[in-house]
């Protein structure tokens, strides 16, 4: 039973790590630069497992998610200004994500995307309003391993591996390329990796499931085991778009061409299943960052929140969560191109970061509140050397996004 | 945060979208010819995507919703770098007028060219469809070479 | 009395000469039963130059980590001093202590 | 938080400021958003009293974002603020621990209203995910 638990765990981790922040970043960063950005997707993952190990062992512990402890570690002001921007870029990025299953749909439909974000956006909050945690957890992440048709594809497309891991290990920026925009598309993909939300949810998930001290062996499983094994999944997304797209000089802007990879080497039946990975991961990231948009806000204001609980007993949480899918269905409906929203989104992932991340380093450190399980030396150690590249990444997102005009 | 704050936050965000558009005057032949050169690049990107989706699809590897998605998509990628091509304000110089018209006559027949291939795929005419995509390569080495000469 | 009126409240010794700012308030659970526990009495002003970074907790006497971020909050907070409640003449504002400097 | 030979020792604003308040039944009722002394007879202060909700939460944010959140309180409701008396807390750790239900404590109002006025009329309002 513990086995199955952990495999789980593992599986939904797996396919819960790509959202339409990755599949649209690793498929245009794929495509312009072959595989020698993949350094970033590899630091941004080694972050994601510190961070998610670090605030998971936290809920486990302390039974708090995140934004109650930001606000007690940074204080009302800062805490508020932290939720503020922290909440702006949550539905940014859900707002991406219901974009994405609606452009899934229209592929598998060729029915306009518009037409498709009322149904998802009402779809997402019916699930969220009447079914069980743990069922859409790993519901969206097992269904999201039909995404694994991306791995399928670049075995077919039998590709010198020898030559893609040197683009991997010895990095080389493409001759034509600026180096300023290499880099910011550097933190784009380190953005698109180490998603805010993503920590919000993995934290409040764990008070949603009751996670205990028991709980933790489970909890490290998944994060060190799965999180590593979805960080491949985005590389084989970038690593198809080197294949096929960048020696044909395609430029991705849209969905449809991240996908066709896939149809190209492998056929009807890995794109049947790489449009329902397509759904079911951004399906799956929708609610989680619907969520966390509840989350988020109630945990700072102390209201009853969670799933674990009937609505009507966390009702300004479920009345917070309707309108941020209603506010991000809108946002979508202005026509602003969700591709788009996507590429922003995950720039601005990387600057929110540190609000989130540095609260969460100290809570872990805490005597109080961790006793034995605090931080060791080399998680510490670890830690601090993220909190610098993370800062780094966040004060440098936006002057570089001016300076090359949004990666153009 | 304050308020102050937040309002200097919009016209910041404000700021940076009007930063990282665009569109816009080319005061010199050399700014000229850069904004054609990546105008090229996008429109051969646009060629090859849809050639790239008629070949998957004539190997029978792609649903047919999914390819009239991607050729209509780029088609709307041609039209959206024709129409900010032409909203440049090109120098007054020979040079400039010589780039112009060269990726004007390019891009009209790529538009025409992707047009065919979204007609003939929508009325399932395969054979057609793939003739007209066959003569994509061609037109997108005449993109790749403006695209070179005015790098 | 809210501990938001004394919480960065100026405290300032006998002959006006500025302390610094209230960061927090020490508690002493000694006072007399309320409910089924005693109740706590404010026993000492923890003051500091400035508030930043104050309610992290590494300015106390503790361990933990890590230890850049422990360094720069310690060097933040270097001048803070724990102002027994005794010693207060005058709540204010500003505080003013029986103490001179 | 340690124990001195007169008692238990806490950081006001370190331990107990902006921590989870937790019913009887584990359930959220706000949180600790100021503390309210009361002054023993040799003027010593004692905490008297928990303070919850956006007008108790508006001025210790200062600046104009205060006065916002403050005064979005005082149009909801005109009562005084909504307080728990600090004898009905039974522990102080990670969260701060009342014996009392949330329906007694009533110390978030516009909890009430919203559910009372909006969630409960959607269908499946009572029922957990299943």
């Amino acid at each position: 039973m513990k086995i199955f638990q952990v495999a789980l765990g593992i599986l939904t981790a797996i396919g819960g790590f790509v959202d339409i922040g990755d599949l649209v970043t690793n498929g245009l960063v794929g495509a312009r630069y072959g595989l020698s950005l993949a350094w970033a997707t590899v630091l941004g993952t080694v972050g994601i497992c510190l961070y998610a190990e670090m605030s998971g062992r936290v809920a486990a512990v302390t039974g708090r998610g995140t934004f109650d402890l930001v606000r007690e570690r940074l204080g009302p002001r800062a805490g508020l200004a932290n939720l503020i921007a922290s909440f702006l870029v949550t539905g940014l990025t859900l707002a991406a994500e219901i974009g994405g299953v609606a452009l899934a749909l229209e592929l598998a439909t060729s029915v306009n995307y518009l037409l498709w974000v009322p149904l998802v956006a009402f779809f997402l909050w019916l699930l969220i309003w009447r079914v069980k945690f743990s069922y859409l957890e790993n519901g969206a992440g097992l269904l999201g391993l039909a995404l694994l048709a991306f791995g399928f594809a670049l075995w077919k497309l039998h590709p010198d591996y020898g030559s893609l891991v040197h683009q991997v290990v010895a990095p080389h920026k493409p001759g034509t390329e600026r180096l300023n925009s290499y880099f910011y598309y550097a933190i784009a993909l380190f953005g698109a990796a180490m998603t805010p939300y993503e920590v919000f949810f993995f934290s409040s998930g764990g008070v949603e499931e009751k996670w205990t001290r028991k709980d933790l062996m489970v909890e490290r499983a998944n994060v060190l085991i799965g999180f590593p094994l979805g960080a491949m999944l985005s590389l084989s997304i970038a690593a198809c778009a080197t294949l096929v797209l960048k020696p044909r000089g395609i430029e991705v802007s849209t969905l449809g061409q991240i996908g066709l990879p896939v149809a190209f080497a492998a056929g009807k039946v890995a794109i049947a299943f790489l449009i329902l990975g397509f759904v079911a991961a951004t399906f799956g990231a929708a609610l989680e960052t619907g969520l966390s948009c509840g989350y988020s806000i109630a945990q700072y204001f102390g209201w009853q929140w969670g799933k674990f609980v009937k609505p009507r007993e966390a009702s300004r949480f479920h009345l917070v969560v309707l309108l941020s899918l209603i506010g991000a269905a809108g946002l979508v409906l202005t026509t602003i191109d969700p591709v788009k929203i996507t590429e922003y989104s995950v720039v601005f992932s990387a600057v929110a970061l540190p609000l989130t991340y540095f609260p969460i380093l100290v809570i872990s450190n805490d005597p109080d509140y961790m006793g034995d399980k605090k931080n060791g030396r080399v998680m510490n150690f670890g830690a601090t050397v993220f909190l610098v590249i993370i800062v780094v990444a966040s004060v440098a997102a936006i002057p570089l996004m001016i300076w090359t005009r949004a990666g153009q | 945060m304050t308020l102050g704050r937040c309002r200097r936050l919009l016209m910041f965000g404000a700021l940076l979208a009007a930063l990282t558009s665009c569109v816009g005057n080319a005061a010199t032949t050399g700014a000229y010819s850069g904004k054609a050169h990546l105008s090229a690049e996008a429109a051969a990107s646009a060629l090859q995507t849809a050639k790239l989706a008629v070949d998957s699809s004539a190997k029978g590897n792609l649903f047919d919703s999914y390819l009239e998605i991607v050729l209509s998509q780029a088609e709307d990628d041609l039209g959206s770098v024709q129409q900010q091509f032409d909203s440049i304000q090109p120098p007054n110089t020979t040079e400039a007028d010589r780039i112009r018209d060269r990726l004007d006559t390019l891009l009209t027949r790529a538009a025409s060219i992707l047009a065919d291939i979204r007609i003939t795929a929508r009325r399932d005419q395969q054979a057609a469809m793939i003739k007209t995509a066959a003569g994509i390569p061609a037109l997108a080495d005449k993109f790749d070479t403006f695209a070179e000469a005015t790098a | 009395m809210r501990a938001s009126d004394l919480i960065g409240r100026e405290v300032r010794t006998a002959d006006d000469e500025s302390v610094g700012v209230i960061t927090d308030l020490r508690c002493v659970q000694d006072g007399p039963v309320r409910g089924t526990q005693a109740a706590l009495r404010v026993d000492a002003l923890l003051v500091s130059r400035h508030h930043t970074g104050s309610v992290l907790g590494y300015d106390r006497e503790r361990q933990q980590g890590p230890w850049l971020i422990r360094a720069v909050v310690r060097r933040l907070h270097r001048h803070m001093q724990v102002v027994p409640w005794s010693d207060v003449d005058s709540e204010g504002p500003p505080i003013r202590l029986r103490r001179t400097g | 938080m340690s124990e001195s030979a007169r008692g238990r020792v806490l950081d006001v604003n370190l331990h107990l400021l902006d921590r989870q308040i937790v019913d009887r039944d584990g359930e959220f009722v706000a949180k600790v958003d100021d503390l309210e002394f009361e002054r023993g007879a040799d003027g010593t202060l004692y905490i008297a009293k928990i303070m919850v909700g956006s007008r108790a939460l508006g001025p210790r944010l200062r600046g104009r974002l205060g006065v916002w959140m403050r005064s979005i309180g005082e149009r909801l409701s005109t009562d005084a603020i909504p307080t728990i008396d600090f004898a009905l807390v039974t522990d102080i750790g990670s969260e701060v621990k009342v014996s009392a239900t949330r329906d007694d404590l009533d110390a978030a109002p516009l909890e009430g209203w919203v559910r009372d006025h909006v969630i409960s009329r959607i269908p499946g309002s009572r029922h957990a995910g299943e």
